[in-house]
């Protein structure tokens, strides 16, 4: 079930991608696509009431069974990459913005761009 | 003395040329001359060691005596025209390169000759063609040296492809082994036949490809045309030997069925080389560029030496291999000549010219002589190897193609007199009344040119001795030779004796002439002109569309070029819209094409 | 000191060093390529762990001869580039440094998730160097499309996690042939795509033309032969050795990337200033490449990639220099540039002549090593595409060196009044760098069995056996 | 090479002259007759020829000097190589591409005299000449490559002594009527006689080559205008209507066809050139292709039908 959202927000992010003009949208319709591979990553490791994978003194890790950390550590960096990427395309589109007047990607193709 | 040192000492000579030319661009230039004859003379040692072989890294050679025939040839013309750079070094953006070029394109010519394997063949070939066309950009246009590398990239492309389809059924790059491995599937032998010949075709400029020659020799700097069309041209025909004698073509294709007794895949060459001959007179009749018209000259003189060297038997073959000889030599000297006349007025074109023989009597008679020999007219070479051809193709009774020969011929004396009576004889115009005659230095090479002419036309045997080893070295009937007359099935020709003949019946006229009284020497003005006052020589002087019936005729044929230019704009087209379809300011088109892509693939996975 | 690991950590240490200092940063820059690539030299092949865990669990890096071929090329192109426009880095030299962290971690890394954590290191850097040029839009379309290609390329990796519960790729690779090719068709195709982003494949490289397009001479050779010549190593190590291809899909893809060649050429045949040219020629190569390594002929493809990545860098640099010094690259404006630098001149004619594949150039060598191993594999429908691909390649790239050396127009004899007003393209000390790497494509293409020895010193590259044209063959009978 | 070969030469010289410059003197008289005019004397010709010969005349420098004695000296050693009735200077020297190139010398050397004196009319006439030439001697060309393929010899004195024997009907012309046509319309253009004759036009060019001759240089061209007459008619002659078996039936058959052809040409009006060039592509090329096919295919003709 979660990942049919997973793969809805995915479509949803890559629609917004395509129809938009204004690059502030792209960028969110791109958090939204990283959103959605983010849930299916962590959907991957997940096992019915499993236990949090955290091993301490008291806990027999033989028995209980633990969700499986991995995914857990990947869905991290994948999260931090998102956040890099975004801060990155909003200080290009501030920089564009300053510079053409617009956020429409399509408006600067004609103008003096050599 | 091995052909590896051979080989060493031009390149190291040919380094020092480019030095001493960085320094002083005159003084390489002779050395490009100094270099050339000692090649010359390297190489004619190199005549009783046929059968050696030698290797070096990647290159591996064999002396042949038909590789020895072909690259003395080379160097005859290398060596006459060289006399012309030192003349030419101001002309040019680049001397010292243009001298470096100009011998390097000659190591890459004798290399290929007596190359062994594919690869060798291969990579000498490209060096010929990158330095000449480095060559002919500092002449007159871009296009064409564009054009000429663009046609020979086709050639050597397709011949690549055979070769390596070759090594891939044989498994080895000799030459001489690897095509016996295609005696079993006719099919591939048909396609590495017709592949392996593109690049010679493309060099000799036979029909299709003939493109480039008119506007490389055209526009090349003068003392390079000699060279393009006397010498590079022959490389051609060195590939139209190879897919004859090594690839044995008559043996492969001996199944598929046959025309006049030769197989068809070698007939349809035979008629494309015969159509290269008509298109080469007829628009060499046209041209009012004297170096254009010799060039096309040269297409159908290519076009005869393809039919010569693909009949593969004792006559034609011996015809087709002196004719080789003899356009090679009477070509560069029709050259030469043009390209002094060129140094002197400034110009080749022959509207503008006129009664340069007044000026210059020696040029005049140099040319002469050659245009008899191009023209095939008998006391000289052009004759003999015409008249063997001909008797090559009587044997075979191949019509049409002998019906091409004719027109040729006949047409080459259309063609051959315009510029005679265009540039040297008629009105001389005042503003050529201060032009010199050639200075000593250009003259060497046109006497030198002009007695080996007269050699080959008067005594045949020198040239007939060597291509008789050439075909007993390929395992054909040797043309047969009975003190200096040559013997055939259906005739006999001595031309010692129609030379002493034709001497005989002058020194009669002479004789006629000197008893008669003296005549009146008369200005050229004074002539007849049916009560008309023409003043002005260059009025009085008929140069311009010298054939205007026959041109009216043969209204404007279609020219070939166009076709190369419709390709080459439709892979623009095409190239415009992949880049307009695929690179677009807009993310989106190519996310677009990220999804296509993706449900495409996905479908073609899951089906 | 042969630890691979340092190949990255070093570049990283000094990043932020160079963050610290500011002013230092250009020689900061230039000890971490230097050392990078002394090191480079240094490493053998083998496995090191990392982070103390075990694979398939922790990450290892893995060196193979093919990523040593790679590793060495890119950080010797690296240190040519950066000693070559080292004026023009300013405060560009933490990012570059990041970037060369990325590449050489996205060479070594045998695990595939850590493959992705470099590309991004590497794509990241590779968005603010492409800002240089103040063309923010293609940057953006840039980013754009590269965090989609990456977003896809992350799914299919957490999808073949999924399938074989590893990430390593020896061990995904070992676990791969047992799944059904139904069930590896998305997660296949999701790299492709996010990797192919990378690579330039056509359709799905839209973002090229505007970033290389107005690169500068420092940047314009990083993307074109670093970062490229980067992709390529990872294309090849991801499809030849990690993930078995369907019959269908291994068509499909060989369909597309000889569309890219193509298309590339096409493209490039048409284009009128010289940047465009060539990076249409580096699309049409990216395809010849892929195609290759997907018809598994990986040696053709390393000598293909050297001759390509070598020829580009010193021609991407001249064509920067021409925007630099004369402001335009459409090559009639620059008619004759070469008459007044002839040194320049002659290391960009030699790069040129080895694309087209003029003999003795390691260009040449590499359409022989094409050829062979196509008839090897008995397909002869390609060896003719790319013979007449080389023709309109061969065309395009002559009408160029026609135009840049032979100034006048038609009919006349070029002379130097008629070339472009005399500047100096490059100093002498890029010059003479150019000349000796043209002298390098000279070297490899005539001592061809030194060449061959270096590239494999005898192991075959990644397993591939088709043969390759060395000197004793052609010797035949002897 | 004995110097007998030369006496033998000599003789075939003078009597090829004196035999054709009488000829030419009937014929003059039967044109006139044509014309309802009598005609000078038969010696008429000689006349003239001695008369120019003594003159004295202009030259417009040595090259014009030199191609009157080069194209003379050309045509004067192609006569030579002709066999008459079995009797040959210089033996098995006949080939008939020697004698139809060596034809050219004498063409050529007239041409560089013409264009050499200045006058445009005579570059406007060698140029209409060689136009001319290209036009019959195309199907001419491929006719009598019919017959060496035929006869698998290119001597004209064994083709003629093959059509000996067996009477008219041994006759090449008959057994090869269409090569024979060609041959005959051909003989037309080689002469330069009416209906070809555009590159000699009196009114037109001012007689074109020979515009700037007078006095000795007249002569010559008489001379070798009789000479080459001679060449032409003979070739024909030998090559396709059997050449005589003795001197008499050839001189008798000599003078039938060149009279024959005279009569002919008198009534004929003049072709312009381009018009000469599409008439010879026309019909004689096509008979002649056809009958080349015919022999070599077919073989037909080669061996006599009954």
């Amino acid at each position: 079930m979660i990942r049919l959202a997973s793969l809805l927000l995915l479509l949803i992010g890559l629609y917004g991608v395509l129809t938009t003009k204004n690059v502030i949208k792209m960028i969110i319709s791109i958090n939204i696509m990283e959103l959605g591979v983010n849930i299916f990553i962590i959907s991957v490791g997940f096992i019915t009431n499993g236990v949090a994978p955290n091993l301490t003194e008291h806990i027999d890790s033989s028995l209980s069974n633990f969700v499986d950390p991995l995914p857990q550590a990947l869905v991290l960096t994948s999260i931090v990459i998102g956040l890099g990427i975004t801060s990155l395309g909003l200080a290009f589109a501030r920089k564009m913005n300053k510079k053409y007047g617009t956020y429409d990607l399509t408006m600067i193709g004609g103008m003096k761009d050599e | 003395m091995t052909f590896i040192t051979v080989l060493i000492t031009l390149l190291a000579l040919s380094v020092v040329t480019y030095l001493v030319s960085l320094i002083n661009n005159k003084l390489g230039a002779y050395f490009t001359i100094v270099t050339s004859l000692v090649t010359l003379l390297l190489l004619f040692l190199l005549k009783n060691s046929i059968g050696q072989l030698a290797s070096i890294s990647l290159f591996t050679f064999k002396l042949t005596t038909v590789g020895w025939y072909f690259s003395m040839v080379m160097v005859v013309v290398y060596f006459t025209s060289a006399f012309l750079n030192p003349f030419w070094m101001k002309k040019m953006i680049y001397p010292a390169a243009y001298n470096l070029f100009y011998l390097v394109s000659l190591i890459g010519t004798i290399g290929m000759f007596f190359a062994r394997d594919f690869i060798t063949l291969f990579i000498f070939w490209e060096t010929v063609v990158w330095t000449s066309t480095f060559i002919i950009q500092m002449g007159k246009s871009r296009k064409s040296s564009y054009v000429y590398y663009v046609v020979s990239a086709i050639g050597s492309m397709v011949t690549l492809f055979a070769m390596m389809l070759v090594y891939q059924v044989s498994g080895t790059l000799e030459i001489s082994v690897a095509f016996n491995a295609l005696t079993g599937q006719p099919v591939l032998a048909l396609i590495v036949f017709f592949t392996f010949l593109l690049a010679g075709l493309s060099k000799i400029g036979i029909f299709p490809f003939h493109v480039w020659l008119p506007m490389a020799h055209g526009s090349a700097p003068h003392t390079f045309s000699p060279v393009l069309s006397g010498g590079l041209v022959k490389m051609g025909a060195f590939i139209a030997y190879i897919s004859v004698s090594a690839f044995a073509a008559y043996e492969a294709f001996s199944s598929s069925f046959t025309i006049m007794g030769i197989p068809a895949p070698i007939y349809i060459i035979m008629v494309l080389g015969a159509i290269s001959i008509v298109v080469g007179t007829v628009m060499a009749i046209r041209q009012d560029d004297a170096k254009k018209l010799l060039a096309y000259s040269s297409v159908a003189n290519g076009g005869y030496i393809l039919i010569g060297i693909l009949l593969f038997d004792q006559l034609a073959f011996a015809g087709g291999m002196l004719h080789l000889v003899s356009h090679a030599i009477a070509s560069a000297t029709a050259f030469i000549t043009i390209a002094i006349v060129a140094h002197r007025t400034g110009t080749t074109k022959m509207s503008k010219l006129g009664g340069m023989i007044h000026k210059m009597p020696i040029t005049y008679t140099v040319y002469l002589i050659a245009i008899i020999s191009m023209a095939g007219i008998p006391p000289m070479g052009g004759f003999v190897s015409k008249w063997l051809i001909l008797q090559g193709l009587a044997d075979h009774g191949l019509l049409f193609i002998a019906a091409a020969a004719f027109f040729g011929s006949i047409g080459s004396f259309m063609y051959v007199f315009r510029p005679l009576s265009a540039v040297f004889l008629g009105q001389l115009a005042p503003k050529h009344e201060n032009v010199k005659e050639a200075s000593i230095m250009m003259q060497i090479p046109m006497y030198l040119l002009t007695i080996a002419t007269l050699l080959i036309g008067v005594f045949p045997k020198i040239i007939l001795k060597v291509i008789a080893g050439i075909q007993a070295e390929a395992g054909i009937q040797e043309i047969v030779m009975v003190g200096n007359t040559i013997v055939v099935a259906n005739g006999v020709l001595d031309t010692f004796r129609v030379f002493v003949v034709f001497g005989y019946g002058f020194l009669i006229a002479l004789v006629i002439f000197i008893l008669r009284r003296k005549s009146r020497r008369v200005t050229l003005m004074d002539t007849y002109t049916s009560a008309e006052f023409v003043h002005t020589p260059e009025l009085l002087h008929y140069s311009s569309n010298f054939y205007a019936p026959f041109e009216r005729l043969t209204k404007k044929p279609y020219p070939v070029l166009n076709l190369y230019e419709k390709v080459s704009i439709k892979i623009k087209e095409i190239g415009h819209m992949a880049e307009s379809l695929f690179s677009s300011p807009k993310p989106a088109v190519t996310i677009f094409w990220i999804i296509i892509v993706f449900a495409i693939f996905f479908l073609g996975g899951v089906l | 000191m042969n630890n691979p690991v340092l190949l990255i950590i070093i570049p990283l240490l000094l990043a932020f060093v160079s963050v610290i200092i500011k002013k230092a940063g250009k020689w900061i820059l230039l000890l971490g390529v230097l050392i990078n690539t002394v090191l480079a030299f240094f490493i053998t092949t083998g496995e090191t762990i990392i982070g103390g865990f075990l694979p398939p669990a922790g990450i290892n890096l893995v060196v193979t001869q093919f990523t040593l071929v790679g590793v060495i090329l890119i950080n010797s192109l690296m240190l040519l580039t950066i000693i070559m426009s080292i004026d023009l880095v300013g405060k560009y030299s933490v990012i570059l440094l990041t970037a060369l962290a990325g590449i050489n971690g996205m060479l070594l890394t045998g695990d595939l998730f850590n493959l992705f954590i470099f590309m991004e290191i590497t794509v990241i850097a590779a968005y603010i160097l492409s800002a240089q040029a103040k063309k923010y839009h293609h940057t953006i379309t840039y980013l754009i499309i590269g965090s989609v290609g990456s977003t896809f390329y992350l799914l299919g990796i957490i999808l073949l996690y999924h399938l074989t519960g590893s990430l390593n790729m020896a061990d995904v690779a070992a676990k791969l042939p047992l799944l059904t090719t139904k069930e590896l068709l998305v997660p296949i195709l999701l790299i492709f795509i996010g990797i192919g982003v990378e690579v330039k494949l056509l359709p799905v490289s839209g973002w090229v033309k505007g970033v290389y397009a107005h690169a500068n001479r420092l940047i314009a050779p990083l993307f074109a032969s670093i970062i490229a010549g980067t992709a390529l190593f990872v294309f090849g190590k991801l499809f030849v050795s990690v993930l078995p291809l369907s019959d269908t899909l291994t068509m499909l893809i060989l369909v597309m990337s000889v569309m890219t060649f193509v298309f590339g050429e096409f493209a490039a045949f048409k284009q009128k200033q010289v940047k465009e040219i060539l990076l249409f020629s580096s699309i049409g190569q990216a395809g010849l490449i892929t195609a290759l390594f997907i018809s598994g002929l990986v040696y053709a493809a390393v000598i293909l990639i050297i001759s390509n990545v070598v020829s580009k860098l010193i021609m991407f640099t001249i064509a920067g220099a021409f925007t630099e010094k004369y402001q335009t690259d459409n090559y009639h404006s620059l008619s004759g540039v070469f008459v007044h630098n002839k040194i320049t001149g002659i290391a960009f004619t030699i790069a040129a002549l080895s694309m087209t594949g003029i003999p003795l150039l390691i260009g040449f060598y590499a359409k022989l090593n094409i050829l062979i191993g196509f008839f090897h594999a008995g397909n002869y429908v390609l060896p003719v595409i790319v013979l007449l691909m080389t023709i309109v390649e061969g065309a395009y790239i002559i009408k160029l060196l026609l135009a840049l050396w032979a100034p006048g127009k038609e009919g006349q004899v070029s002379l130097e009044s008629f070339a472009v007003e005399k500047k100096q393209l490059l100093s002498v000390k890029n010059t003479a760098i150019c000349l000796i790497v043209a002298l390098v494509l000279i070297v490899g293409g005539t001592l061809i069995d030194t060449t061959s020895k270096i590239v494999t010193n005898g192991q075959p590259l990644l397993g591939d056996e088709s043969p390759y044209f060395i000197i004793s063959q052609s010797k035949g009978g002897e | 090479m004995t110097v007998m070969n030369f006496v033998y030469g000599f003789i075939i010289l003078l009597a090829a002259f004196i035999f054709q410059t009488t000829i030419t003197g009937f014929n003059r008289k039967v044109t006139a007759r044509i014309q309802k005019r009598y005609g000078p004397r038969w010696y008429q010709q000689f006349l003239d020829i001695f008369k120019a010969l003594r003159k004295s005349s202009i030259t417009h420098g040595w090259i014009f000097d030199f191609g009157v004695i080069m194209a003379l000296g050309g045509i004067m050693a192609t006569v030579i190589f002709i066999p008459v009735a079995g009797f040959e200077a210089f033996p098995n020297m006949d080939n008939v591409y020697i004698i139809s190139y060596l034809l050219a010398i004498g063409m050529l050397g007239m041409a560089m005299s013409a264009a050499g004196s200045g006058n445009p009319w005579a570059s406007i006439g060698v140029s209409r000449a060689l136009t001319n030439m290209l036009a019959y001697d195309i199907p001419l060309m491929i006719v009598i490559f019919t017959l060496i393929f035929a006869f698998d010899t290119a001597s004209v004195s064994e083709i003629a002594a093959m059509q000996q024997g067996m009477g008219i009907l041994g006759w090449n012309a008959i057994r090869m009527p269409l090569g024979g046509i060609v041959a005959f319309i051909a003989l037309f253009g080689m002469l330069g006689k009416k209906p070809f004759d555009s590159f000699i036009a009196p009114a037109e060019i001012a007689s074109g080559p020979m515009v700037e001759y007078g006095g000795k240089h007249l002569g010559f061209m008489f001379i070798l205008h009789e000479l080459m007459t001679f060449i032409e008619v003979s070739l024909i002659l030998n090559l396709f209507f059997g050449g005589g078996s003795s001197i008499l039936v050839y001189a008798i058959k000599y003078a039938i066809l060149y009279t024959l052809v005279n009569i002919i040409s008198q009534v004929m009006p003049r072709y312009k050139i381009d018009q000469a060039v599409k008439f010879f592509y026309r019909v004689p090329l096509v008979f002649a292709i056809i009958q080349g096919l015919v022999v070599i295919f077919l073989g037909w003709g080669v061996s006599v039908w009954f």
